[in-house]
Parts: C-alpha cells; structure tokens; sequence
C-alpha cells in the first residue's frame, strides 16, 4: 500500500503543478521553465526514462487537490514538484504526502509542514516563506530604521509576511495595510505613505501586483522613501516595471548573477532557451530535478525502497545555483540570505544583483518544533 | 372526470422524455466503477463523484433560475456551506453526514432567508448583482476565519462517517452515496416542478403582475423556492467536501457561482435533467480537453459560444431535436 | 357585495389621477366608469385591485376598509380585475392560465407533491370558464399564440375563474370581435344580480346595454353618475366623451 | 401601389395563412375584416417582414419586398401602427414621436390640391392635444388610449404614403374613435393610401373603397363597400355583426 | 489627517472616473442596448495589450495610442459581425454563456500571442510628473489626465444618450427591436456601430491604465465585476447613475479602507477593530451594492420594469 505501483517499472513519473494561467500564470511559467531545463540537460533524470505530466493549479486549490490525487492514484507518479503558491501547497501535501509520493516543493514553503506538522515525504527546495521578509526585517534593523510602513495583501502569506519581517525588526511601525488580493490600483495605500513619511516601506506583493505597486510608486512622487520588499521585485516582474524599479530592494535566497560556475550554466542556458532571465522559481525549480536526479542516481534507480529514497534525497548531493544548500530536520533548505538589488543588466535586461549577505546558512525558525528524525 | 383530466398532449410526452433521459444518465452512472475498475482507471470513479456532486449543485439552481426566473449569481456561498459544514464539525469531532447534512442544510436555510428576503425586492440583473452581491460576502467571511485556514483552506483528515462506519473512506462507496442523493434530490425537485407549488413558482416567472391579480403573494413562493434551493445546493457542497477531502473559500468564489450558471444554461434552461447534463458536459469537456491540449479553455469557450449560437436551449434543445428527427 | 370608495385621491407628480373621487357600488350592481382617455379609469381599478396605493382616502369592501390590504388579500375576499392591457401567463398553456386562477382560491399553493396537472378538480373549473369564453377548444395551446382577441378573452375567463363576488373589469370589449363580444355581453348579463361589477368599455353599445349605472370620469373627477339614459342625455358627457357620433358607432 | 398575392405563412409548424391575396392603390382605403385568430394580424407582420412568408409574393410599386427586412418595408413608404399599441415603454412621449421621424422622401400625388402632407410634431399634437399634455410621460405611464393615439402619431411621423393601421381604435373614446376617422378620411383627401384592420365595419364603410374578408387564413370575399352593404350576408357569415 | 484625506479623495474621483470609463461602454451596451456582454473586460484588457503592443513597436505612447483606436474599432466590429449579433434577440442568460466563452477563448488567445508575463507601457513624457499639492503631497499628471479624459467621456455619452436621435433609437430598440425596424430603423447597423463605439471606449479605458497598471491576462476578469456593480448601483441604462455609481463605489473604496479602520477603533478595542476592519474592507463595495439596491431596488437612477 505504501508503494506506489509504478516504483516497480523502470519509468520514472514527475508530475509538476503549477499555477500557468491567470494573473500569476508568468510565475508558474519560470518554474515550470526551469524545472524542462534541467530535465533537458540531465536527460534521462536519474539514469531512468523519464516522463513529466504538468498540470496547470489555476491556482484553485480545490482543483488542485484534485489534480494531485489524480497524479498519485491515477498516473501513479514517483514525485510530485510544485506549486507556487503556499495554499494550493496546503491543499495538494495530504492527498500526496499519504500515498508515499514525494513531494517537493519549489517555491510555497509554509510554517506548518516545518513545524510540527513536518513530513518526512515533503521537501523544499526554495525556503522556509517567513525567510525572505526576515531577511528585509535584520537590514532593516541594520539600516536603523524606527518607523517602517507595513504593506501586504489580506491572506494568509500576506500576513506571515509580515510577522516575519516584524520577527526580525524591533523598531516603531508606521502603519499596517492590508491590501485586498489582486489588487491593482494602490493609490489610496500611496496616498498614506505620503501621508505619514515613514523610514521605509515594506511590502509582499507578489506578480501582477507588485508590477503596479513599483509604478505607480515613482509616478507618486515617493521615490525618495526606500522600497524594501520579497517576491515583489525579481525577473518575473522587472521585465513590466523596468526602469521604475531599478534600484530597488528585495530579500531572496539567490540572485542570477552570483558567481559560481554551476550559476553560470544555469543563467546562460536559461536565457539562451526561454530568451529571459531566470528569477528564484526558475533556480528552485530547476534545483528540483537536480535533486530528484542525484537522489535517483544514487539509488541505481530503485525507487521501491522509501526510506532509502527520502535518505538519498536528504543528502542533496547536487551543485545549487546558490552555492551551499543542505536540507534542515524538517527537510527545507539550510542556506544563506542577501540583500538583492534591482539592477538594469550589461546585456540590457533587467535582473536582481546581490548587494550583501545577511544570514549565513540560515534555519528557520519552526524546524525546533519537528520531531522528525 | 374523464373529460376533465385532458392531457395537454403536446407538453406531456417531453416531460416525461427529461424524465428518462435523467433515468438513462443515472444508469450511465451506475454502471461506471464496475467499467472503470475493468479499464484500470478506478480513479475516475473520484472525478464522477465530483461532476456528481456539482450536478446537484446545477440542478438546484436550475430550480429556481429555470422555473423561477432567478438568476442567482451566489449559489456557490450555498456549497461553501455544505464544505465548511463538513470541516468545521469535524474539527469538534462530529462526523457523521447526517448530522453535517443537517447542519449546512439549517444555516443554508437560514443565509437563503435573509439574504432572498432582501433580493426579492429586486429583479432581473438586480438580482443578480446583489446576490453576487451576498455571495461575496460570504466568500469573505469565510477567507477571514483563520481558524480554517482562511484564504487557504483547510485538508480534511477523514472523511465523513455513514452510520458510525467508516464506508465513505472507500471512493466507490462514496461515488454511490453521491449517486443516490443526486437522485433523491432529483425526484424531489421534478415532483416539486409538476406540484401546485411549482406551478405557481413557473407562474409568477411568466407574469408575476398576473399572478399577483389572481391572488398569489410572489414573495412568498420564490423565498420558498430560493431557500429549499440553497439547502439542496449546500448538500452538493457536503458531497464536494467529501470528495476533495479539502474545504476552502475558492468554493465560493463568484467564479464557481458562474460555473453553476453556466452548466444550467448550457443544459437548457427549466429542465431539470438539463441541468445535470449541462453540469456533467461541462466537466467532462473541461476534463477531456484538458488531457488534449493546454489551451482547453479556448475550445472549451468555443464550444460554449457555438452551442448558444446553434442550439437556442442548450443540450435539452440538442438531443430534443436529434429526438424528433429521428423517429 | 358592496364597493364603496370614498375621498380617493392619486397624484402622479403634479397629475391629478385620481380626484377626491367617491363612489358607491351596491351589491349586485353593474356601474359602468366611462371617460376620455386618460381620465384616471385604469389608475382607479388599480386603487382597488390594491395594485396602486393611493395618496388618500378609502376603499371598503362590505363595510370593512381594505385600503391598506395587498393585491393578493383582496382577490380572496373576492375582488378580481381583468386587465386593459393583456396580463396573461405566455408560457402556460389557455388550461394551465386559467387552472392557476382556480387553484388560488381552492386549498393551500404549498404542496410540493402531488401533480397539480392531474388534479381533475382544478381543470373541471379551469374548463368551464374557458367554455364560457368560448376558447376551450383552444385549452391546449400556448397563450403566447393566442391572436389578439383570444388573449382578450383568456384575459376574461382568467379574471372569471378566481371566483369573484367582485368584479373589476377593464375594457374587457377591447379587441374582442363581434359575434364574441355580443356573447360576452349576454354572458354578463347572466351574472348580473350574483356579482357585483365595476365596468370601464369604451364600447358604448355595451354599456348601455349591461350598466345599472354609468358614472362619468374627466380628469380624475367624477363629473356626472346617473342612470344610463340620463348619463347619455347630459350634454357635459357628450361634449367631453360621447361626441355625436355614438348613436352610429357600432 | 401595395401588392400582396398568394402569401402564405406560419408560426413554426402552425401554418396561419394559405395564400392571401391583396393589394391597396395609391390614394385607396382597403379594410381587411375578419373574426378574432383568422390571421389578420399574420398577413400585417408578413408584409412588413417581422414575418418570413412561406410562399408568396410582397411588392411595393413594384418593387419585390418578400421577407425583406421591415426597415426596408418601411422606407419603401408604409408606417405602421400594430396591434397592441408597441409603445416604446423607456422613451418619453416626445422621444417616441420623434425617433423614427423621416420626412418622407416623396411628394403626395395630390398634395397640390390639398393641404402639403407633411407630418411634424405641431400637426400631431394638433390631431391629439392629450399627447402635447403629457409630452413627458415615459410610454408606459400613459393610459391605454393614449398609447393607441402615441402609436398613430408614430406611424404618422414616418410620414407614409401607405398606412397600416391594425386595430388602431381599440380602447380610445367614442370622442377620439370619430377624431380618427375624420383623420383618416381627410389622409385619404391627401392622397394617403390605407390598408385598415378594425371591427367598426359601418365606420370603415363611409369611407373605404374596398373590403377584403379573410377568414381561416384565406380570402373568402373581396368587393367595394357598395357591394358589401348590398350583400348583408358577408357581414352575418364572416364577421358575425 | 486632513492631508490624507484630501489625498483619497483625488484618488476616489480618479479611480471613479476611471471606473466609469470602464462601464460607459458596458452601461451603452447592456444598460441601453440590453445586452450583457462579459466579454467587455475583455475588450478592456485587450486595448492594454493593443497599446503595449504598438507603443513598444513605435517607441511612443501617443502613437501607441493612434494606433490602438482603429484596431479597438477592428476588434469590435468583428465581434459584432461574428458572434453580437446573433445575441440581441436572445435571452439575457443565452448572452451570459456566449460572452463567457467569448472571454475564455479570449484570454487563452492573449495569452498565446503575448504570452503570460505582464507587459508594461512607459508613461508618455510630458504627462509623467507630478504636480505638487500642499505639503509634502503631490499627485501624478497623469492620473489627473485621466480624470480629464474620463470626465470629457462623461458629458459626451450623456448627450449622445440623452439628447440626439441615436439614443433615443437605443433604447426603444432595446425593448422592441421589431418595432423600430418597422417604422424604417436599420436597427442592425445601428446596434452595430453602438457595439462597436462601447467596444473602442472599453479599449480605451483599457489603453489609458496600462501607464499604471501592468497589463496581464487577468486584467479584464477582476474589473468586470465591478463594472458591473458600478452600473447596477446607478440604475441600468443611465450614463449619469454610472457615473455616480462610479464615484461612489472608488471613494467608499478608498476612504472606507483607510477611514473604516479608525472608525472601528472608537467603537472596538484596537485588536478587534484591525480584525473587522480587514474582514469588512472587501467587502464595502458589496454591501454599498446591497445597501443600495434595498433602499432603491433599481438602482440611484434606474426605472423600474
Ligand atoms: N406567435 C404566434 N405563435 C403561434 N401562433 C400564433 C402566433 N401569433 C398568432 N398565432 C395564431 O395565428 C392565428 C392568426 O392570428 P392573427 O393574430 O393573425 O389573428 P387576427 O386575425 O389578427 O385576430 P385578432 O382579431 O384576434 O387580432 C391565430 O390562431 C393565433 O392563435
Ligand atoms: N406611472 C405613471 N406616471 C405618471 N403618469 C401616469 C402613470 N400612469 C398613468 N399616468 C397618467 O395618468 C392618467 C390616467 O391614466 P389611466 O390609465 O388611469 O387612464 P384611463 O382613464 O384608463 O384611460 P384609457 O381609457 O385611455 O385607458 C393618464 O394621463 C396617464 O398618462
Ligand atoms: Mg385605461
Ligand atoms: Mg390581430
């Protein structure tokens, strides 16, 4: 029951659910994008013929826990890799976790399954989601700031965002807004930055949103307040906001220029495929199948014995565009966080750039609470 | 009396025609996990129990949209119900359907009272943007309940229990539970469509002034009507939870309100039978074109727009025509 | 029964419909309202069928006041209207119309149950007024292709058919053909004495052959009610509706 | 100038008409009688195209009309005043005379003898003073006859050479039924050609030329109101007056 | 204080002109011509892209937005052509099926040709600063243009609408197409041109906040709705009710985000309030909506019936 009926044929089976379609949709693309890639150069991952099934979440979580019982019951996969958002993550982790599958996930990182909900067939390639705003709460800390402006969207990962930030920023707060999700026009949010002049503003918001929030920044005269933000200004964004967000701050696990020969292979074959630069989804994505690979390889591609597998996997035996990256107690990532910058690229694209490290090989602050061995 | 009790020979057989054909689909149905299982695909018996379960949710709606003229744009606020019913007491430890069935059906009720005692003031597209309106506000209700995950959602650990039993665990099981409520419900509402009730319900959608002047209160009925319709429809939000073991507000998004209207139109509209065909057209194609290419919503969206513009009423219109064509 | 209005009055912006208008039907009485176009007749059935609120006075059915009482409360104390301008239901077959106006009168509408199409009582009734409007053998056809007269005349047996001790009729001649139309007239004839009527026709032939009396409505007043004879004579009604045409108008 | 000949037509699979035949001369008053449901009505929206015949022919001066579409019909000149009024109930009284309003590209053949036929407002409100009263009124916050005189006027401000009038007296005073038939006898001065459905007949018959009896969908007797006030018959086995 | 409120007022009359914008079109085409067109949020997205798209090809926003409007008129007579047309006899429900395939073909094409990633579209230079208020306030030019713009539309509809033929031709063949057609209206072509004019005015709109909002595939779904609460609130078929509806919905939208909250605070304890606050703040539009329609069930400026 345990073992999924594939695991005996010499198949191997991904599945990857992402978001493709909607508002969103460019987000899902990089992964999914970064995911092909590696699978492409590698091969046959592991050494195994390998098929992928994708599936578009439409970001309904109803829908995708549908989608990935259908990946594990019916296409019988060995991994399922995604999603990007934490609450279709929240939505696919049982119906996966308790067939035996292996989930990985490449973006969506939530506090539950590192805390005491942690699972030993569920592993993260990208971050614990509190890190990033984490990291802006310790520079904004550094930079002394006493009266930051909070900003997030109203749901769920909108609020941890910004409890991550205050985790690791004690000064004043000079207000806290919740936007509703999907917003687009963000000028009343901007008329109360006017209003109340803070230090700084700190804000999550992600894809389309972002797009508007960085415009409409500038055009609203409030360039001179530093813009510290996660997941708001990075490559799936740059290419709509361009000028209007060079310069600005962003926290993340990895930026496209890092100097490492494995970062370098990735980026060029990235841009050379998609003719775009690759952001965090594409680099966790593509980590996915590198990790899938070296774990499978590890094993001569017998996949029947499960707690042999999870070991392979937890070893991470693979070059990550970032440099160092192991897995913590409850199997998400053990690596280091900087401060990135929104940069207009030589080649005249548009991209982050590091500015400076602000955690060394970072653990979350949940994984003390999971019992896994 | 026999010369009172004329049949009105021209509508009679046609209903009766909705009739078998819901009678012929059930059977359809009936005979799919044996099928499945023998083609190796028993998952699919999950993916009926899902296009099951929204086939009552249609066809609840289509009680009211089709035979009462009201259009509710917030129906999904009704599934959202039966899917919360099941999580939320299930966190407190009742898990027995019936009790969850009683419990979404009795809010849903109650949320129908309300809120259709204050739409019934307006008409038309009125209606149905302050119904919208109501479903939004149920939407956000629940995404701001933390305690269930709120915009997220929430997993159920299990499944609900039939009789202190644990048979629903099994998808086959679960698939004929499914399978018998859609049917109840149907004779239910095709009894209630043929019933005085009923009659009055078609009327005051014909003419509401004329039904006025010959002594019939309209208020009355279609707050009857659009109440016993948000119950039926929170019993296919029992059957969802059930069947994706996952609740969250994307149930009640007023994405899924127009789902449901969309499968009552593309079934044919005031046809019961209609409505489930249309539901399960809808998510068969969303699911076949699905596995053919990435671009599914443009053929489906396609398929849409051609079928209004050749088949004025939908499915029913279809195979009604097929039907006399072919003597 | 008997139909009393008193001090009525209606008001649409600065239009006075409705005119302090008082006016006494006695059981069994047919009262004819004739006047121009416009003068506030249909807006006067309206007050008492209780589809219109009026602005002020009072509307009193057998002695109990019902002006403040819905549509519906009224035609099951027996006050039914038929409509100027045709209220019918299109989608419903001539015998389904008419098989609703019984069953509003005929136990509670709140069974979700049994098949109304079979219950033989209700169609027995629903076709005994179609005869009397000549259209049962048209009860199966849809109302929606009925021809004009027809729907005039469903309009009829549908007001017929609710069973009313009260009748408000609304040019129930409009559009309705000859031979019908002298059916008709002979029809209400029969009823006279067992149900009380208030009659708007601008078919002057049949007013002065069915009405006890005649009262005259010119902008929202009543300018003159009298017996027919007497009405017909008064040269105010002549010059403001008769003209000299009517004797010839067929 | 109007020329209807073996038309037939049908509502769905209920076939109405079986081959009509008729036709209205410049200047000529035509009545159409019959009894309620023999297709009066029919033969109206057939000729004007809200009504596909099934066989048959339409013409206009000559001009083969059948199954055009009505604007076509109506720029052809005829204007119609339907059967149940058809008001625009969301325009203002005012609004409903003038949104169709056209000149009328022709001359009148006797326009020279007569009074210029040009209908405007001014004219039309001199026809109906009610109308001028209650100029503002949406169209459906009028009292049924004065939606029946709105539609008139409508149908007058297209100004036509040929007018339809279908029961275009029903629910208007004794007073304003007779102000229509000096109006309609004076149009016929002017030359104006009318085709009139109505059940007055003896009204019809003082100024109409000819008469034609439809009666199940088929023209059972045509001829000239001598002729039909010298046969009595017509009137007791067709029309039941 | 004062300084914010000031701020949110402007950007509610901004957002709300902008909103009328986008419901001029759809009040014409629903509102007058009685047809409900889901695919109007289509449209909107589509003359972002349009303009994305011609004022990359030519380096300027201006020609980006010459070029837009006969393309917008292209795409709109099309759509009459192939699929409206067909509709206007139909049932409102019939209309809602076909415009909502319409809508679901319409974004898988855009995606296909423009792919998934937001597209931008520089602001036009001269329009790109902005201008100061009091204070340390200021507010863009360009939001202040579209004002303009959107107050320009305004007064033009209600005109045409009110007071010219064409409307009047609207709106009775909005409740008896027949009826018109027989007194010598070619209704077909005139629905048509009314179609194709709501079409280029959504276009517009769509084209005027591409500067400041990204263009994405979602763009036309999440302003569809509440263009359309913005005309049900005014009263179907009234251009001035859409444009009330319009400012009304942007200022309780913007002052009841910011001023809700403070508000809750004299009654609730801070925490509570915070709560309330941002369970209620999405949903103020509806409730104004409900509020409305239970007090006027036809909307500010609707007719009954
Ligand atoms: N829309 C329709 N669908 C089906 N049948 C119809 C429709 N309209 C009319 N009919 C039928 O066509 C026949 C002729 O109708 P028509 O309206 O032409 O009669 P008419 O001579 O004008 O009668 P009236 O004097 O009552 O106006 C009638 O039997 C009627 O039932
Ligand atoms: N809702 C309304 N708003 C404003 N005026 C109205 C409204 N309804 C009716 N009227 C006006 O009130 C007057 C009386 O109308 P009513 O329908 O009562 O006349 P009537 O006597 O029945 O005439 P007819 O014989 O022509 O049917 C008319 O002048 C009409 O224009
Ligand atoms: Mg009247
Ligand atoms: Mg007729």
């Amino acid at each position: 029951q345990d073992v999924p009926a594939s695991a005996e044929d010499d198949v191997l089976k991904i599945g990857l659910i992402y978001t493709l379609s909607g508002p969103a949709a460019a987000l899902g693309e990089q992964a999914r994008n970064g995911f092909m890639l590696a699978a492409e150069s590698i091969g046959e991952i592991g050494g195994m013929e390998t098929e992928i099934v994708v599936i578009d979440d439409e970001q309904r979580p109803d829908k995708a826990a549908d989608d990935a019982r259908e990946l594990v019951q019916r296409e019988n996969v060995d991994f399922v890799v995604g999603p990007i958002f934490s609450n279709i993550l929240v939505a696919i982790h049982q119906p996966v976790t308790e067939t035996g599958t292996i989930l990985i996930s490449t973006n969506a990182g939530t506090s539950n399954f590192a805390g005491a909900e942690c699972n030993p067939n569920f592993f993260v390639t990208s971050y614990q989601n509190d890190q990033n705003h984490e990291v802006m709460g310790a520079y904004a800390e550094q930079q002394g700031y006493q009266n930051v402006f909070l900003m997030a969207p109203n749901y769920q990962a909108g609020k941890d965002s910004l409890a991550g930030f205050k985790h690791s920023y004690t000064g004043g707060v000079a207000g806290e807004v919740f936007t509703e999700l999907g917003q687009l026009d963000f000028s009343s949010e901007l008329a109360q930055i006017a209003a109340f002049q803070p230090d700084a503003l700190f804000t999550f918001m992600p894809g389309g949103m972002g797009v508007n929030l960085v415009k409409q920044y500038a055009q609203a005269g409030l360039s001179g307040i530093p813009f510290l933000s996660a997941f708001t200004v990075d490559e799936t964004t740059l290419p709509a906001t361009q000028d209007a967000a060079v310069g600005l701050l962003g926290g993340a696990n990895w930026a496209p220029d890092m100097d490492n020969a494995a970062n370098e292979a990735f980026v060029s074959a990235y841009m050379e495929k998609y003719g775009a630069v690759p952001g965090t989804y594409a680099m966790q994505a593509y980590d996915a199948a590198q990790l899938i690979d070296s774990a499978v390889r590890k094993l001569g591609g017998d996949l029947a014995d499960r707690d042999a597998l999870r070991a392979a996997i937890k070893e991470a035996d693979f070059d990550s565009p970032r440099g160092d990256f192991s897995f913590g107690v409850n199997n998400y990532p053990v690596q280091d966080f900087y401060i990135v910058e929104a940069v207009k690229r030589d080649d005249g694209f548009y991209g982050t750039s590091v500015r400076e490290k602000i955690f060394d090989d970072y653990v979350d602050t949940y994984a003390d609470a999971c019992t896994m061995q | 009396m026999a010369e009172a009790a004329i049949p009105a020979p021209a509508r009679r057989p046609v209903l009766a025609g909705r009739v078998k054909a819901a009678l012929v689909l059930f059977g359809l149905f009936a005979a799919l996990p044996p099928v499945a299982a023998a083609a190796g695909d028993p998952f699919l018996v999950l993916i009926a129990t899902r296009i099951l379960a929204y086939a009552i949710a249609a066809m609840a709606l289509d009680l009211i949209l089709g035979f009462g003229a009201m259009v509710s744009f917030g129906h999904a606020a009704y599934l959202g119900f039966g899917a919360y019913a099941v999580a939320i007491l299930a966190s407190f430890g009742i898990t027995d359907i019936f009790v969850q069935i009683a419990c979404a059906a009795g809010v849903s009720a109650l949320f129908a009272l309300v809120t259709g005692a204050i739409s019934l003031r307006t008409r038309g597209v009125y209606f149905i943007m302050i119904t919208l309106a109501f479903g939004q506000m149920a939407f956000f209700f629940f995404i701001s309940l933390s305690a269930y995950g709120g915009d997220d959602g929430v997993g159920l650990r299990s499944r609900s229990t039939l009789f202190g039993t644990d048979l629903l665990e099994n998808d086959v099981t679960l698939f004929y539970v499914t399978l018998a409520v859609l049917a109840a419900l149907f004779l239910a509402c095709h009894r209630i469509v043929g019933s005085r009730f009923g009659r009055v319900l078609t009327g005051i959608r014909e003419n509401p002034v004329r039904m006025e002047a010959i002594g019939f209160t309209p208020f009355r009925y279609q707050l009857t009507a659009f109440v016993i319709s948000g119950m039926m429809t929170s019993v296919a939000g029992v059957m969802l939870a059930n069947q994706a073991e996952f609740v969250s507000p994307a149930f009640m998004s007023w994405h899924r309100s127009g789902e449901l209207i969309v499968m009552v139109v593309l079934g044919g509209i005031g046809t019961l039978a209609g409505a489930i065909g249309g539901a399960v057209a809808a998510l068969v194609l969303e699911e076949a074109l699905g596995m053919m290419t990435e671009h599914w919503p443009f053929w489906f969206g396609l398929f849409l727009v051609l079928m209004v513009l050749f088949s004025p009423r939908g499915i029913t219109g279809f195979v009604e025509k097929l039907g006399r064509r072919r003597p | 029964m008997k139909l009393e209005i008193a001090h009525l009055s209606k008001s649409f912006g600065a239009l006075k419909v409705t005119d302090d208008v008082s006016l006494a039907v006695a059981p069994g009485e047919i009262h004819a309202i004739i006047g121009p176009n416009g003068a506030g007749k249909t807006t006067l059935i309206a007050q008492l069928s209780g589809q219109l609120a009026p602005d002020a006075g009072r509307v009193i059915l057998d002695g109990q006041d019902i002006t403040g009482r819905s549509m519906a409360e009224r035609v099951h104390m027996g006050l039914a209207r038929s409509f100027q301008i045709t209220q019918v239901l299109p989608g419903f077959t001539v015998l389904e119309n008419v098989a609703l106006a019984v069953q509003a009168r005929r136990g509670s509408s709140f069974r979700f149950f049994a098949r109304v199409a079979e219950e033989a009582a209700l169609n027995r009734a629903a076709l005994d007024a179609l005869a009397e409007a000549g259209l049962d053998d048209r009860a199966h056809v849809v109302a929606r292709a009925l021809s004009h007269g027809e729907h005039r005349r469903l309009e009829l047996a549908i007001a017929l058919a609710t069973g009313p001790r009260v009748l408000l009729l609304d040019e129930p001649l409009a559009g309705v053909g000859g031979e019908e139309a002298d059916a008709f007239v002979a029809r209400l004839k029969a009823l006279k004495g067992r149900l009380t009527m208030v009659l708007i026709e601008h078919d002057m032939e049949a007013v002065f052959a069915l009405a006890d009396r005649v009262s005259v409505l010119v902008y929202g007043q009543v300018i003159a009610t009298g017996a027919p004879d007497a009405v017909r004579s008064d040269p105010q009604v002549r010059a403001a509706y008769l003209g000299e045409e009517e004797e010839s108008a067929a | 100038m109007l020329r209807v000949e073996g038309l037939e037509a049908a509502y769905g699979e209920s076939r109405i008409l079986f081959g009509v035949d008729l036709a209205v001369d410049a200047g000529e008053v035509v009545t159409l009688l019959g009894r309620n449901g023999m297709g009066k009505t029919t033969t109206v929206r057939s000729i004007f195209g809200m009504l596909r015949p099934r066989a048959g022919r339409v013409s206009v001066d000559g001009t083969d009309l059948t199954g055009a579409e009505p604007h076509r019909v109506a720029l052809a000149g005829l204007g119609l005043v339907p059967e149940g009024r058809q008001i625009f109930p969301t325009l203002s009284v005012e609004e409903n005379l003038r949104a169709t309003a056209r000149p009328g590209k022709w001359t009148l053949p006797r326009s020279a003898t007569a009074r210029p036929g040009k209908w405007t407002l001014p004219r039309i409100y001199g026809l109906f003073p009610r109308l001028e009263e209650r100029r503002r009124n949406m169209g459906n916050q009028l009292s049924g006859g004065e939606q029946q005189m709105l539609a008139i006027g409508r149908a007058l401000m297209t100004n036509p050479r040929l007018v339809v009038l279908d029961e275009a007296t029903e629910g208007l005073a004794p007073l304003i039924r007779a102000d229509i038939w000096a109006c309609l006898e004076r149009l016929k001065s002017e030359g104006e050609a009318i085709l009139v459905i109505d059940k007055n007949v003896d009204a019809l018959c003082r100024f109409a030329d000819r008469h034609v009896v439809i009666e199940k969908g088929r023209v059972v007797w045509t001829g000239t109101t001598p002729e039909i006030l010298a046969t009595p018959e017509v009137k007791d086995r067709f029309l039941h007056v | 204080m004062t300084n914010l409120f000031v701020l949110q007022l402007l950007n509610g009359l901004q957002l709300g002109v902008l909103l009328f914008l986008i419901a001029a079109g759809l009040t014409l085409v629903f509102g007058i011509m009685d047809v409900i067109n889901l695919a109007h949020g289509v449209l909107y997205m589509v003359g972002a892209y349009l303009i994305a798209t011609f004022a990359a090809a030519t380096g300027s926003f201006w020609w980006g937005l010459l070029l837009m409007l006969p393309a917008a008129v292209a795409v709109g007579l099309a759509l009459e052509w192939v699929v409206m047309r067909r509709l206007y006899a139909r049932s409102h429900l019939d209309q809602v099926l076909a415009t909502f395939g319409l809508v679901m073909m319409a974004n898988e094409v855009v995606k296909i040709v423009w792919g998934v990633s937001p597209l931008s579209v520089p602001l036009p230079g001269i329009l790109s600063g902005s201008v100061p208020l009091m204070g340390p306030l200021q507010y863009p030019v360009y939001r202040i243009a579209i004002i303009v713009a959107g107050l320009a539309v305004a007064l033009g509809l209600f005109l045409m609408v009110n007071y010219t033929r064409i409307g009047m031709l609207l709106r009775a063949g909005a409740t008896n197409r027949d009826m018109v057609s027989a007194l010598g209206v070619d209704i077909g072509r005139l629905f048509a041109v009314v179609f194709t004019l709501g079409a280029v005015l959504a276009c517009l709109a769509g084209a005027l906040v591409a500067p400041i909002l990204s263009v994405d595939t979602g763009m036309g779904e999440s302003v569809l709705i509440l263009t359309f609460v913005v005309v049900v609130i005014g009263g179907i078929g009234s251009i001035k009710g859409a444009f009330l509806g319009a400012i009304l919905v942007a200022v309780v939208d913007t002052l009841g985000g910011v001023f809700g909250p403070i508000l809750l605070r004299q009654v609730l304890d801070p925490a509570a309030a915070g709560q309330a606050g941002r369970t209620l703040a999405p949903m103020l539009v509806y409730i104004l909506m409900a509020v409305i329609l239970f007090a006027r069930p036809a909307g500010l400026f609707g007719r009954r019936g």
